[in-house]
């Protein structure tokens, strides 16, 4: 399994979780990015996430070796979910390892705010009366 | 004038009515091609924010681009 | 499934992540707690936890509690595994679920934090030469 | 004297060799069975901490414990 990926089916949560798991590990701390139903109070009906994949898989390479040099990480592995998203299904996995719990908590934590920032994918939000490019608009 | 070939995802692709533009531009430096294109399109000022990427990396507005080398628009990114 | 539970067997982790996934959540937070393979720097062969069992129950629900009044949680879940626990295994799985992300987050490190000083379960390392008490002596 | 049944886990029941004994002490109070453990099995003293629990909760040292109560020795717990 790559580090860094991007899938049209389902994220493989539990292999993603293996993944990361070393001898060494004591404590794995994962982030499951998932549809919501709603936002805004308005129901979303499903997603829709598109990416420039060449520069995303980077960005989110970038993502773990910076990670990795923040933090004493023992792996770190980021998967995010193309095209078409039921509600209730991940949209996005990051999963860190380290000794000590505190690293993989705060490296989980960047890597998701940083993917939010710097990753060129696209999320379109489906209503029953139309659609929306999420955050494109102030 | 320079010409560049642009790739747009997302809304820009939208906002642009395709997947592609080819774009003039006195020296294809990143804030001609964005003056054009904000000329052309004006919904482009609309957007919460525009980023421009070079091959697959990002680049500010005073990048030249290269010959051959394709211009990426970056609107607001939303993964997660 | 309980929000809180004492296993003898593998905990299941994929279920305990469906269990806090609901369709209004946009973030789940899990902690996973493996046993490693060394601690000081001498090797562990496995490890043995016993609980207090009615009171560890009580206490797990308390953290429960108290987090679902700190954080905007939707649900969550905190499962310890009891007995003999080999390498690499999961000893305690924590998931936290929520609308936005940062919530989770908070909680599950809180849930882990408080779990580590106040749930009656003690945990034994087995080394090749002997097997002591963790955190028994200063 | 007050007789209480007292119940050990982890490396409090290694201390007492066994995993229930019967204590006594003047009054019932936490902290004279604390001094009675103490006298008893010097080794309570080396511990990290030596918490009680009465039934499934914690009580400090000046709690007393009533008729039937069960008293819980926790010494340092390492849960997770």
């Amino acid at each position: 399994m790559d580090a860094v990926a991007l899938h049209t089916t389902a994220l493989p949560t539990t292999a993603i979780e293996a993944f990361v798991s070393t001898p060494t590990s004591g404590g794995i701390v994962i982030f499951v990015g998932t549809v919501r139903n709603q936002t805004r109070n308005k129901a979303v009906q499903h997603l829709f996430f598109e990416a420039y994949q060449p520069m995303a898989l980077s960005e989110m390479k970038k993502i773990v070796e910076a990670a990795k040099t923040q933090w004493p990480l023992h792996k770190i592995a980021i998967h995010h979910r193309l095209g078409n998203v039921a509600i209730g299904e991940a949209a996005v996995v990051i999963a860190c390892s380290s000794a000590h719990r505190q690293a993989a908590f705060e490296a989980c934590a960047y890597a998701i705010n940083t993917l939010k920032e710097t990753v060129p994918i696209w999320k379109k939000e489906f209503f029953e009366d139309g659609e929306v490019w999420v955050a494109a608009h102030p | 004038m320079i010409t560049t070939e642009i790739i747009a995802f997302g809304i820009a692709k939208d906002i642009l009515k395709q997947k592609k533009i080819l774009c003039q531009s006195p020296s294809g430096k990143i804030s001609e091609i964005r003056q054009k294109l904000i000329a052309d399109y004006p919904e482009f000022e609309r957007l919460s924010s525009l980023k421009f990427a070079v091959e697959t990396r990002y680049v500010s507005d005073d990048y030249v681009v290269k010959s051959r080398e394709i211009v990426v628009l970056i609107p607001p990114v939303s993964g997660g």
